[in-house]
């Protein structure tokens, strides 16, 4: 099975190219496409450690979801203010990839002095097909042994939707950008009202129903609708 | 290489290429259909009855002068088209074009790949697809065909969440993801007293269809949801900027996309392959040819919405639609199987 | 190294999450930062899915699931607060983001 | 990019006017040369995020000195100018341009010449509106109204064809009636047409006006209120959309309106659906006014007041009789000389009010032609709209006020 391995490397080499790629690419946008590799061949990886579905999740959720965020962001803000990449201090540089090394040698002591302690479960490949599938398997998992955790993570994803929501709201100092007025007053001849006021009683001759509820008025002569109903009996009055 | 994987390679480059012709004759096919919607012709000048006409289409693309934007991140802008016209077809894979046939003694089964998570795949490659538009726009270096490529990818987002959500309907009764296994449940005949009805989702999830239908018409940016296309007007969309052949990627790679959204909606709520006489691809051909005139119907008499019209839909009325039919799909499984 | 051995998702896994850990420490763009953290969840990820693989159990597909649930709303408000911060300081070097005051 | 308009201070627009915080501006310029402005104007949009903060038309680019002309042309010769502003509508423009010319020289023409002039002014707006609905439906996106609308446009065009022959420039109206014989096939075109077109037009009603779509997009949109209106001094449907009672054919009464029965359609609202349905129920009136026409002329008289020294001789009579050539000779090179004097005529053109103001120092030439277009005025109610309106509405406004920059720019 020597093609599974090479594949796997081959896969891990990329993914590894990629991540490194993205720590030193001086444009973040370039940085987020190599990330973007990155999850792509990590997502390949798990579908050969048997986990399809999270391969489809990995891609759905952050590749296809939390990544384009980012991109949204950082396309977002202005270009020409991004900070220099070797802007920063490079001590800071030095002590950081100084500390990556040396952790990379403790784990891969770590790693290739570990005993393996517990012995296998009953999900192996067989188990999978005799449950119907990666999905039906996890389904069964999931769903008999975790369903507090799922209620918990429901319960954090709706906080952070509305702490989202909460963070987006422009502030109040701003003034308001300019939103359209009221809806129209109706006509000169008819009291001035908000958009669903009703109109004065009409003669039935006069309205047209048109559609999308809306009435026209068919006027038969110049001076009918002229007069604002209110003024004329103010007139009469002060005619009198 | 065992025989199986060598026939799935082959069975792969045969639907590859039947898909690359069916999208160029898709642009003729809707050009003729709105051409007759709309009292004239369409075209007919190449070929006897205009059927050159994609060829021609296609040449006239390739020969145009193709420009690249002085500013424009060159790597990137190559990058945008090839990204969205690659991964177009890729999720035709998982669509079974029938059970399997023996061609030269060892059998062959008509479809590419039968993976369990095999609509999870799908909406995988759709949710990457949003990359092309976002890339695109962003390396035009124009400031508006940037906001453009934004909004036209937050709508596929958000209409993506919705295409996802309506299938899980269907996934509840079907018990699997696996669309072989859906097409299989399809086939068999459902009497409800003396009418013999095949069961077909369309008819269990009739909500789910009617969503599934408008979230996958936004999500490949079409007819009422074209807002790139009207956005080239005002706001620059994500491919003002693209010329000649790149800019035929992006076009066909709109039509693929559309293709493939009616070849899954067909499998997924009519019964793929099953049909009434004999099961065969070309029941999976009528069904997505009715979507694709679907398609083309609306583009031809509905008004476009407004962006904000576009999205309060998604979030405002699709959404709370969506999670109600998988509450209700749920509650009425759980009843059938008594648990309730 | 015929078969594959848990070694090497294990290797994968502790370089990408090394990775992750420096880009987080050398780079002074937030949002370059931020997708550090999300490469190092995914490192830790890998590992996940690796051992549940080796001993045949489901549970760390599960846990992995889960990481990515909680990492995506993570996400959307580190992005709230990243919008929050360049609309109001016009910037977004972690250098200059560090008093409180305005 | 900066921008130099004609006055010479050349108006500096950043890219991008900072404004305080991170809050940017954003300057969008839909160019001269754009799909859906009808034609070559510009608009200048200064944006905050979605909605537009301040609209700019910047005018001028089709302007050919139409009035100059009028001091330098004869009156005869001008008329092909006036068709050549609102192109969409050509006979309306001949016709205020000849009724204010006879006005001037106080002459009328024969009944059934003015039954004919009333005909083809209503065809004229049948057409203007045709030509209206089918660009603004295309704008929001609706793709086969346009194709619909100009079928229908055709059978009209058909008519101007046999009459004058021409289709759009048509250069039909001459003073005092019509110098040549109506085709006798035309009257049974016109009712032909116009049993054909009520159908129709229900058929682009069932298309538009219930359709959710076009009501969210119209509903709301582009509102003028009744006073603002008046204050721009709007005429036509964005004024009877709003809700006055403003019609010329009705207010000042021309040719044989009077005897015509017909209705002046109101809005309530204001918006851009009032306007579309304003302009739905004057094409259904025009029909009534066209039938009623038809049925009110009289069959037989004269075309033309042919021995008025201000008409030029009947076409036929012309070639026959020694006098009346020589007299057609004469009108056609000195022209004829109004009485000194000025005249404003205005009639109800499908854009709204369009007046001719023409002042006549006693020669054969004009002192002064002013063009009163309705679609320049209307066209300032535009910024009015836009401010605060969102950026995908702004075709829908250019829609709703329904300008040709023929017109426009004159």
């Amino acid at each position: 099975m020597a093609a599974e391995v090479l594949v796997f490397n081959l896969l891990s080499a990329v993914a590894i190219v990629a991540a490194a790629a993205m720590i030193t690419m001086r444009n973040p946008i370039h940085s987020a496409i190599a990330l973007v590799v990155t999850f792509v061949n990590v997502a390949a990886i798990f579908v050969m450690l048997r986990a399809e579905f999270l391969a489809a999740v990995q891609i759905i959720v952050y590749t296809g979801a939390v990544l384009v965020l980012i991109l949204f962001v950082l396309m977002l803000v202005n270009q020409d203010d991004l900070p220099e990449f070797h802007g920063a201090k490079p001590l800071q540089q030095v002590f950081g990839f100084g500390l990556g090394i040396v952790l990379l040698i403790e784990i891969g002591a770590a790693i290739l002095t570990r005993t393996v302690v517990a012995e296998p479960g009953p999900w192996d490949e067989q188990g999978i097909a005799q449950a119907g599938g990666h999905i039906q398997s996890i389904g069964q998992v999931l769903y008999s042994g975790y369903v507090l955790p799922i209620q918990a993570t429901a319960f954090v994803l709706l906080l952070a939707t509305i702490g989202a929501l909460f963070l987006g709201r422009p502030d109040e100092d701003e003034e308001p950008t300019p939103t359209r007025r009221p809806v129209a007053t109706i006509s000169l001849a008819h009291t001035r009202g908000a958009d669903d006021a009703p109109l004065p009683q009409l003669q039935a001759a006069n309205v047209k129903h048109e559609a999308g509820d809306r009435d026209l008025i068919m006027a038969r002569d110049a001076d009918e609708f002229t007069s604002i109903p209110g003024e004329d009996d103010e007139q009469k009055e002060r005619s009198e | 290489m065992d025989a199986n994987l060598l026939s799935s390679y082959i069975f792969a480059v045969v639907v590859l290429n039947v898909l690359l012709g069916l999208m160029a004759y898709m642009t003729y096919f809707e050009r003729k259909v709105m051409a007759a919607m709309q009292d004239r012709v369409g075209p007919n000048r190449t070929g006897p009855v205009g059927l050159l006409q994609p060829i021609a289409d296609g040449i006239k693309l390739l020969t145009k002068e193709d420009i690249i934007p002085k500013h424009a991140d060159r790597r990137i802008f190559l990058l945008a088209p090839l990204l969205s016209f690659v991964l177009a077809p890729v999720a035709a894979a998982v669509i079974p074009f029938g059970d399997s046939i023996n061609v030269f003694g060892h059998e062959v089964n008509l479809y590419v790949a039968d993976i369990n998570v095999a609509a999870l795949y799908f909406l995988a490659i759709g949710s990457m697809g949003v990359y092309g538009i976002i890339l695109g726009g962003y390396a035009s270096a124009n400031r508006y065909s940037l906001l453009g490529g934004l909004r036209s990818a937050a709508q596929v987002i958000s209409y993506e969440i919705i295409l996802g959500l309506s299938l899980i309907g269907v996934f509840i009764l079907s018990g699997s993801l696996s669309l072989v296994e859906i097409v299989s449940q399809q086939s068999e005949t459902l009497n409800l007293g003396p009418l013999q009805l095949p069961n077909w989702f369309i008819l269990s999830q009739p909500l789910a269809f009617v969503i599934f239908l408008i979230a996958a018409v936004a999500e490949t940016n079409r007819a009422p949801f074209d807002l790139p296309e009207a956005e080239t007007e005002l706001i620059g969309g994500f491919h003002t900027e693209y010329s000649g052949f790149r800019f035929s990627f992006f076009f066909l790679a709109e039509y693929i996309s559309m293709i493939i959204i009616s070849l899954f909606a067909a499998t997924i709520f009519l019964g793929g392959t099953d049909g009434p006489i004999r099961d065969g691809v070309w029941w999976l051909a009528i069904k997505a040819a009715i979507f694709l005139f679907f398609y083309i119907w609306l583009r031809t008499t509905v008004p476009r919405f407004r962006y904000d019209q576009l999205m309060g839909l998604a979030w405002k009325v699709l959404l709370p639609l969506v999670l109600i039919n998988i509450l209700l799909t749920g509650f009425i499984r759980l009843w059938g199987l008594g648990m309730l | 190294m015929s078969e594959l051995m848990p070694e090497h998702f294990m290797f994968l896994s502790a370089a990408l999450f090394i990775i992750g850990m420096v880009g987080v420490l050398t780079r002074n763009n937030v949002l370059v930062i931020f997708m550090c953290v999300e490469l190092m969840l995914t490192a830790v990820n890998i590992s996940f899915v690796g051992f549940a693989w080796e001993f045949n159990q489901l549970t760390g597909q599960i846990f992995a699931l889960f990481v990515i649930a909680i990492a995506a709303a993570e996400a959307v408000i580190g992005l709230g607060i990243i919008m929050a911060l360049t609309r109001q300081r016009d910037t977004v070097d972690i250098n200059q983001v560090r008093e409180l005051r305005q | 990019m900066s921008l130099e308009i004609s006055q010479g201070t050349p108006v500096e627009i950043s890219e991008e006017r900072a404004l305080g915080g991170s809050q940017r501006q954003m300057v969008l310029n839909m160019g001269p040369q754009h799909p859906s402005t009808h034609g070559v104007l510009r608009v200048i949009l200064t944006m905050e995020g979605e909605t537009i903060v301040e609209c700019d038309p910047v005018l001028g680019y089709l302007h050919r000195g139409v009035e100059k002309l009028g001091e330098t042309h004869r009156y005869s010769q001008f008329v092909p100018w006036t068709d050549r502003t609102d192109y969409v509508a050509a006979p309306s423009n001949n016709l205020g341009y000849i009724l204010a010319v006879e006005k001037l020289c106080g002459i009328e023409a024969p009944e059934r010449a003015t039954y004919w002039r009333m005909i083809m002014g209503e065809l004229a707006r049948l057409a203007s509106h045709l030509v209206w609905l089918g660009t603004h439906a295309l704008d929001i996106g609706a793709l086969s109204m346009s194709l619909y609308c100009f079928r229908e446009r055709e059978s009209i065009l058909d008519i101007f064809e046999t009459f004058c022959g021409a289709r759009l420039t048509t250069n039909m109206m001459e003073m005092g009636g019509f110098s040549r014989e109506v085709p006798e096939k035309l009257p049974q075109m016109v009712r032909d047409f116009c049993n054909m077109f009520p159908e129709k037009q229900a058929e682009y009603e069932a298309l538009l006006s219930a359709n959710p779509i076009w009501l969210s997009r119209t509903r709301g949109v582009g509102v003028i209120e009744p006073e603002a209106a008046i204050s721009m001094s709007l005429t036509g449907a964005c004024l009877r959309g709003s809700g006055i009672n403003y019609d010329i054919r009705k207010a000042t009464p021309y040719l044989y309106y009077d005897r015509m029965d017909f209705e002046v359609p109101l809005g309530t609202r204001g918006d851009v659906y009032d306007r579309y349905l304003v302009r739905m129920e004057e094409m259904r009136q025009s029909i009534s006014i066209i039938e009623q026409c038809l049925e009110q002329m009289p069959t037989d008289g004269p075309l033309s007041l042919s021995e008025s020294p201000y008409v030029i001789p009947p076409h036929d009579s012309v070639m026959k009789t020694a006098e009346d050539m020589q007299r057609h000779f004469i009108w056609v090179i000195k022209g004829f000389s109004p009485p000194k004097g000025e005249v404003y005529q205005a009639i109800e053109h499908s854009k709204g009010e369009l007046g001719y103001y023409v002042v006549s120092d006693g020669t054969p030439i004009p002192y002064r032609v002013r063009l009163r277009t309705p679609d320049f005025v209307n066209l300032q109610a535009l910024p009015y709209m836009a401010k605060g309106a969102a950026l995908a509405d702004v075709v829908a406004l250019i829609g709703t006020i329904d300008i040709v920059l023929g017109s426009v720019d004159r």
